[in-house]
């Protein structure tokens, strides 16, 4: 439309009341995040320095907290690939009415509450759980495994409630693949696992790099999914800026964390969108 | 009609506030209440975070570190004995100047008797090698929490400013933990699912979810009962003081006091006109002066610590 | 299409996974549904007996109601005005080129992977310096960044299966450009708008990162007061309270497919 | 270049359905090694159907697919040796030219110094050895074709197929590219199966040609056959353009048919009819196989002129008759051809392409 | 058909750039009043750019857009009153199809009664009176196409746009749509400008073609004068297909130039040229200008049959000349037509379409 002829319309301006809306409310608390986060005192007296930051940084139990969050999120995105991709997959394999169900099924997460799928995981993966109980009467061990409160349940619990935000990119990208693509591939004496690995997994990277996005922010930041299934034990990130928070009331050092948090998230995310851009580059241009 | 705003902590307290105080403070005012639970450390981040401004809630109810906190960065409120008939009535040690104290907590060991066949009888019994991966403590969030790690600090030679020996020693309980709860109402949940079978709690907690059906036993620790008060405030710039003052003295009259203490709840009264009875007499103290023998802690010197010992914590703990 | 043990492997792996997949994603739902009519006191899977008993405690469960109505209060307030902002900005964007645009989109995207709970807590403190003190206004206000992504992004969507030429034809016509946006844009992207809204809705009713410091006593949300009486006071009414929720997110979520396909927006 | 050249493929008895739609109805073909077949029809008429069932992508309900007289109906597609280039291409767009054509022999584990000599070959062949390190998008659509082609010889398939090779190039290039796959497909005496809906394409490029409609095969014979004997009234119309005049049966003798038109007059068909004398006929006539006239004369028919439209070297007119039904004409441009009014149309010797069964009162009449 | 008919539209100097790429370069256009013209020319050469200039989509560069004289550059296209029938139609999907046809009567705030009665009006205009209840997507490509030409029709418009009309139609409902809407133009006496890339419609349908290359007019004329008078190199080889023949200037005369062919024959050519004597020039002949046959004689070039494509009634011919340039004939199939080897080509008579300066030493063959 550029360039219509009508008495000059400014078209841009359609935003200005979320530009507005979002500067108030979103830019501007986390300035202010930013701004409290130089404080260098609890009682946040206007002195200002780099004390917050210098405190977090010289801890190597923060480091660690922050590296675990970092890894979790990345173990639970794995998982979410792993399983999500056969998904995904399928769903473009199957008749319309199939993928309709698939679909179904794939969005049921995102729309049921976190709450309530959290609970449930613990009546899943608790000591007397049903996997426990399954395992136990399959005599795959002889103690019930610890699932709650650990690690292994936090990545498994962080791949169901996020898996969505993997498989519906993933689906968008597999559809546009040309299936002749497949087909010719077979054609030039190509077997499955070979047109997998040299045709549809390399034209599917920018919706595995579009799914990992989303899906790596939103395991990261979890913070009901971690607290509930990880209990006290397991500190992430998100707990430790409620706990500095709220526990604390140290604001100034909270706001550090969050800053520190934030801009973690943010790196790698750039750095997924770097690899994503150079890839689709190659692919089209 | 007038509403008030009480904050109340989770489980147990909610429950008996709800059906108990609340009614009776309907009754008597004619406005209603909403109680909302939050643990003492969520009241105090949320009067902070709306100071200067009208406060989200009306009435804090808070134990007693928490309480010196909200003391000293002017949260709550000087209490008026002149509005409060029932406060004159209250055993003279719970009569704050910044509100009433309306019970006193007392901590021991809770365990499942279908699980723990010899009953436990001190913290030591937790460290047993065949607890491993059954018990349970809470975080340092909860006054639970810190108030066994200052008990097992104490008993392994250290005080209030050194709590080098407290750690220490909880490190060595790590192979035995289970899991480290938020809080004693999370805690409960955790003997339901039986995803533990023996830890730290709270004596009316414990007797509540007995009385729930829940297989959970409370012994008292051969050590000493570590206690602390609970005390209930007028938040500073309440928007309904009149109603605040009201809800507090209802808390501490004799009538609710009594109800109180019926089980399930058992909590411990802290007006003289209250007799002890029930479970309250048979476990806890039969005479106000059992109480004096209990174990007590300086939670001014915690509250200066407690920043530095929740990091302690985490770090130690972590898995 | 033709066999082999290459395509048979393939095959069988590829569907394993998405089975187990599949499994994983319905099952914590159904688990949760089939919880809910426990019979006994205890929340135990599988329940020893079944009831509808934790359902009829529902309905005097006061507290739990009125945190279901501020939690529905909230999400209609936040998803309204979701909309209404949301599609303007989306419209602005859409028609506009270069880097304002394409960095206001960022910009408006950006709650989706920035951790909420720390938004939530930035937020706190400007409220608080602001003056403003908890209540539905600022959970709504907190819930309107978290949730207007979801409303531009399906909008920008079916924006841009819009075809141009529609907007064109409709000048051509006479039309003004109210006229065109009332009789031809908005009809057109209002399956779009409808999924994001859904979405949006689902989103704010769901929140617990921002209401957790945006909240108060009187303004508690359905989902934090779900998980406190879930871990802290062992109430089955949460498994019933959950089961409604999941039965009543379901029957909307046939209804969107139904009236605005809404699985198409989701991808 | 040294194809596998010259293998036989058969199509026995081959049906596929796709729920209640029935694809390939009992398809019989018998293709001469070295032949290039084209499969001709209209749109959903099943020709993509037979090229997957050939290719192995598709299984066929019943049926036989046979190389050389064996049946290749259990091989998987990866060992049919059936080369295929698809109508979009299909180019793995992340592969270069080369790593595209590379990408059969590094399949089937050929050498590296092969792979690579073969690679060589076939960019030689298609000539565009100059583009070996581009990306498929950096290909304009004639080069893309090329490279699918060289992609698809470089197996060395037994048999080629072509689905719609052309249909997403430009007119100019078109023809260019149907002369050089003619040629290649000769050289190398590949034998080759190609789908198209274009007729002009099938016509030009075929030994022979298959005429499918809804599944059935209509008809399977050269074009010239196909054009100037279409089997049944389908294949009339479908290929090139069909005026269709209403008439009865007037006589029968041994050199045809005589008909009687709407206007009485009756005119020998030249053609064989099953039909008997009084029965409705249509006679199908092409555009070139009348003539307009400002003129009369023996056997010419009263007309109108109802539009004329010169396209290049010709005119097409079309003229209404008596009874109100319409066809269409084509001529060359000449100075004195009249351009509107009453005219007479004269039928060319010999030019009756069929005789068909008349079962409607308005067959004549297209609608859209 | 009360249609606002027969205004004159005239384009000025019309000039549009994006950014670096002009699309439209001082393009002059005297359209009469109910003329049908189309816009003529290869993709991306700035016909859709001169339309949504005409129509206000876009705002021109410089010049002036006028109505019977009148500028209209300063209106929206809501106030142009210039219809425009889309490529893909643009009928909106959620409207019904007599919606679609109110849909500008109503924006203009006319009488129910009024829209009423125009709708009726123009469903029988284009006869689907029957349909209007319908949504677009239940109806053919062709009805949609008539849907939109009576949408834009019932706000009586002084213009008729169409873009690209019938791309989107198959091969035989297109002719039939070309004859309806030449007709209905023709009885409204709507001045009409149609896009279109496709030569064989321009030439078909048009009182006057332009055409245009780069945004530039390469020539205005009728389609007999596009055709064999084409004013430069692209209009002859754009429009229909030239072979262009390589050769030098021999002589100047007042009937015209006489070339020297590769072989060295001598030929009048019937056309002017700038060049001087002795310039190398490219003869430019069409397929049908020539003739190709088994016996030489006068003025017959030595040629070689590389292929052959017998299409419908034609037979395309590539034969490869003495200089190895080829050039495509195209002859009606004759019983003695020769199928390969040594053969002559004969030019016909006056058919030499132009003279063009031949700039490189390989013009003669294209590239893809
Ligand atoms: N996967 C499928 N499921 C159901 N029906 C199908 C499927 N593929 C094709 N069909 C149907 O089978 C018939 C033949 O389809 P096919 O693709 O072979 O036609 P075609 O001749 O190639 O048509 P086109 O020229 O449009 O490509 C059509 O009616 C089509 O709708
Ligand atoms: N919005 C635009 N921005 C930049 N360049 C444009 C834009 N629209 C068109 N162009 C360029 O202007 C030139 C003319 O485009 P136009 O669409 O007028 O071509 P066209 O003749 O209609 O082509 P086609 O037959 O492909 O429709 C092309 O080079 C095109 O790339
Ligand atoms: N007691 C109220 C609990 C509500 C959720 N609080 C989250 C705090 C996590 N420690
Ligand atoms: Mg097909
Ligand atoms: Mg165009």
């Amino acid at each position: 439309m550029a360039g219509a002829l009508d008495p000059k319309p400014r078209d841009w301006a359609l935003a200005l009341p979320l530009t507005a809306f979002f500067a108030l409310f979103f830019i501007a608390p986390l300035g202010l995040l930013v701004a409290i986060s130089f404080e260098t005192e609890r009682q946040m007296t206007g002195t200002l320095g780099v004390g917050q930051y210098t405190a977090f940084l010289s801890d190597g139990l923060n480091l660690a907290v922050l590296r675990d969050t970092l890894l979790v999120g990345a173990k639970a995105t794995l998982l979410c690939l792993l399983f999500g991709y056969p998904l995904a997959w399928l769903c473009t394999k199957v008749s319309a009415r199939w993928q309709a169900v698939l679909i179904f099924l794939v969005v049921l997460p995102i729309v049921t509450s976190v709450v309530v799928r959290t609970f449930a995981w613990i009546v899943i993966l608790g000591r007397h759980g049903i996997v426990n109980e399954a395992i136990l009467a399959l005599g795959l061990s002889a103690q019930p495994l610890k699932l709650l409160f650990s690690e292994t349940g936090v990545v498994i619990v962080l791949a169901q409630v996020q898996m969505p935000l993997m498989v519906l990119p993933l689906i968008t990208t597999l559809q546009r693949i040309d299936p002749n693509l497949e087909s010719a591939s077979q054609a030039l004496g190509a077997g499955a696992w070979r047109t997998f690995f040299k045709v549809t997994l390399p034209l599917s990277l920018p919706g595995i790099i579009a799914g990992t996005i989303l899906t790596y922010t939103a395991c990261v930041t979890a913070f009901v999914t971690q607290s509930l299934i990880g209990g006290s034990r397991l500190l992430f990130m998100p707990m430790m800026i409620f706990q500095q928070a709220m526990d604390l009331q140290n604001w100034p050092f909270a706001a550090a964390v969050s800053v520190i948090f934030m801009v973690s998230v943010l790196l790698i995310v750039a750095m997924l969108v770097a690899l994503s851009r150079s890839r689709a580059a190659r692919l089209y241009g | 009609a007038d509403e008030l705003v009480a904050a109340t902590f989770g489980g147990t307290w909610a429950n008996v506030q709800k059906q108990i105080l609340a009614p009776y403070f309907v009754k008597r005012t004619g406005a209603s209440v909403v109680q909302s639970p939050m643990l003492a450390t969520e009241q105090i981040a949320k009067l902070t975070a709306a100071k200067g401004n009208q406060p989200p809630f009306d009435v804090a109810m808070l134990d007693e570190g928490p309480a010196l906190e909200a003391i000293d960065a002017g949260l709550i409120a000087k209490y008026d004995p002149a509005k409060s008939p029932n406060f004159a009535a209250l055993n003279p040690k719970f009569q704050g100047a910044y509100g009433p104290a309306i019970t006193m907590q007392a901590i021991g060991i809770a365990y499942n008797p279908k699980t723990v066949k010899t009953p436990p009888t001190s913290w030591d019994d937790l460290w047993k090698p065949e607890y491993k991966g059954r018990v349970g403590i809470t975080s340092l969030a909860s006054t639970l929490g810190l108030a066994f790690l200052l008990d097992i600090n104490r008993l392994a030679g250290g005080t209030e400013a050194n709590m080098e020996p407290g750690f220490k020693k909880l490190k060595t309980l790590l192979p035995n933990l289970a899991a480290v709860s938020a809080n004693f109402g999370a805690h409960g949940a955790l003997f339901q699912q039986g995803e533990i079978d023996i830890g730290v709690q709270n004596f009316n907690f414990a007797e509540e979810l007995k009385a729930k059906g829940v297989p959970i036993e409370f012994v008292r620790v051969d050590t000493g009962t570590p206690a602390w008060k609970t005390t209930m405030h007028i938040v500073a710039g309440a928007l309904k003081p009149e109603l605040a003052y009201a809800y507090v003295d209802s808390q501490i009259s004799p009538d609710v006091q009594s109800e109180m203490q019926k089980s399930p709840w058992n909590v411990i009264p802290t007006s003289s006109k209250v007799p002890y009875a029930g479970l309250v007499a048979e476990k806890i103290a039969k005479t106000p002066a059992d109480l004096d023998k209990m174990v007590f802690f300086d939670w001014a010197k915690v509250n200066q610590n407690r920043a530095a010992w929740t990091q302690q914590f985490n770090r130690d703990i972590r898995v | 299409m033709l066999r082999d043990w290459q395509t048979l492997s393939f095959n069988a792996l590829f569907g394993l996974l998405s089975l187990i997949s599949v499994i994983v994603l319905a099952g914590p739902t159904l688990v949760i549904l089939i919880l809910s009519f426990t019979g006994e006191e205890a929340l135990h899977f599988p329940p020893a007996s079944y009831s509808l008993r934790w359902y009829a405690a529902l309905i005097d469960a006061n507290e739990l109601q009125a945190a279901l109505w501020v939690s529905l209060k909230v999400a209609v307030i936040s998803v309204s005005a979701c909309v209404v902002l949301g599609v303007a900005a989306a419209l602005g964007i859409a028609r506009s080129e270069g880097a304002l645009a394409r960095g206001l989109e960022t910009l408006f995207l950006s709650p989706l992977i920035l951790p909420a709970l720390a938004f939530g807590f930035a937020a706190l403190m400007l409220f608080s310096i602001l003056g403003m003190r908890p209540s539905t206004l600022t959970l709504a206000i907190g819930h309107i960044v978290v949730c207007v992504p979801f409303v531009l992004r399906t909008t920008l969507a079916s924006l841009a299966q819009l075809d141009p030429a529609l907007l064109d034809a409709s000048r051509s016509l006479g039309a003004s450009r109210l006229h065109t946006f009332r009789t031809v844009t908005l009809p057109l992207i209002s399956p779009g708008v409808a999924s994001g809204a859904f979405i949006a809705f689902m989103a704010s009713f769901d929140n617990v990162p921002v209401s957790l410091f945006l909240q108060d006593a009187r303004t508690q949300v359905l989902p934090i007061y779900l998980w406190d009486i879930i871990q802290n006071q062992l109430d089955s009414r949460a498994a019933s309270a959950c089961g409604v929720i999941i039965i009543a997110t379901v029957l909307m979520m046939v209804l969107m497919e139904r009236v605005a396909g809404f699985s198409r927006f989701m991808k | 270049m040294s194809q596998s050249a010259g293998h036989a493929l058969t199509l026995r008895g081959i049906s596929h359905a796709f729920g209640q739609v029935v694809a390939a109805n009992a398809i019989d073909l018998d293709i001469r090694p070295g032949e290039l077949v084209s499969l001709l029809g209209p749109s959903g008429c099943g020709k993509t159907t037979l090229l997957k069932i050939i290719a192995g992508f598709l299984r066929q309900t019943s049926g036989d697919v046979l190389v050389d007289g064996a049946s290749i109906s259990h091989l998987p597609t990866n060992r049919r040796r059936i080369g295929i280039v698809f109508q979009n291409y299909a180019l793995f767009p992340h592969m270069s030219v080369a790593q595209n054509i590379a990408y059969g022999p590094i399949a089937a584990g050929r050498p590296k110094a092969e792979t690579d000599a073969v690679v060589s070959e076939m960019l030689d062949v298609v000539q565009m050895a100059a583009f070996r390190d581009r990306l498929p998008r950096e290909l304009s659509g004639g080069q893309q074709q090329r490279v699918a082609l060289a992609r698809c010889l470089a197996i060395r398939p037994r048999i080629l197929l072509l689905d719609e090779p052309f249909s997403a190039l430009d007119k100019n290039l078109r023809l260019d590219m149907q002369i050089e796959i003619k040629r290649l497909q000769r050289q190398s005496g590949i034998t080759t199966v190609m789908v198209t809906h274009d007729q002009e394409e099938a016509l030009g490029m075929s030994d022979r040609i298959a005429v499918l409609s809804r599944g059935n095969l209509e008809q399977f014979a050269p074009p010239s056959d196909i054009y100037d004997r279409p089997a049944s009234l389908f294949v009339n119309t479908f290929v090139g353009t069909a005026n269709l005049l209403r008439a009865t049966v007037a006589g029968i003798s041994a050199s045809g048919a005589a008909v009687r038109l709407a206007d009485g007059m009756v005119i020998e068909t030249g053609r064989e009819t099953t039909l008997s004398v009084g029965a409705a006929v249509l006679v199908a006539v092409r555009p070139e196989g009348m003539r307009v006239s400002a003129t009369g004369g023996a056997g010419a028919i009263g007309a109108e002129i109802t539009a004329v439209m010169p396209i290049g070297p010709a005119l097409i007119y079309e003229v209404t008759l008596i009874d109100g039904s319409s066809v269409k004409v084509v001529q060359e441009r000449e100075a004195d051809a009249p351009l509107a009014g009453p005219v007479f149309l004269h039928l060319k010797p010999n030019r009756i392409t069929g005789l068909f069964p008349d079962h409607s009162g308005d067959t004549h009449k297209k609608g859209n």
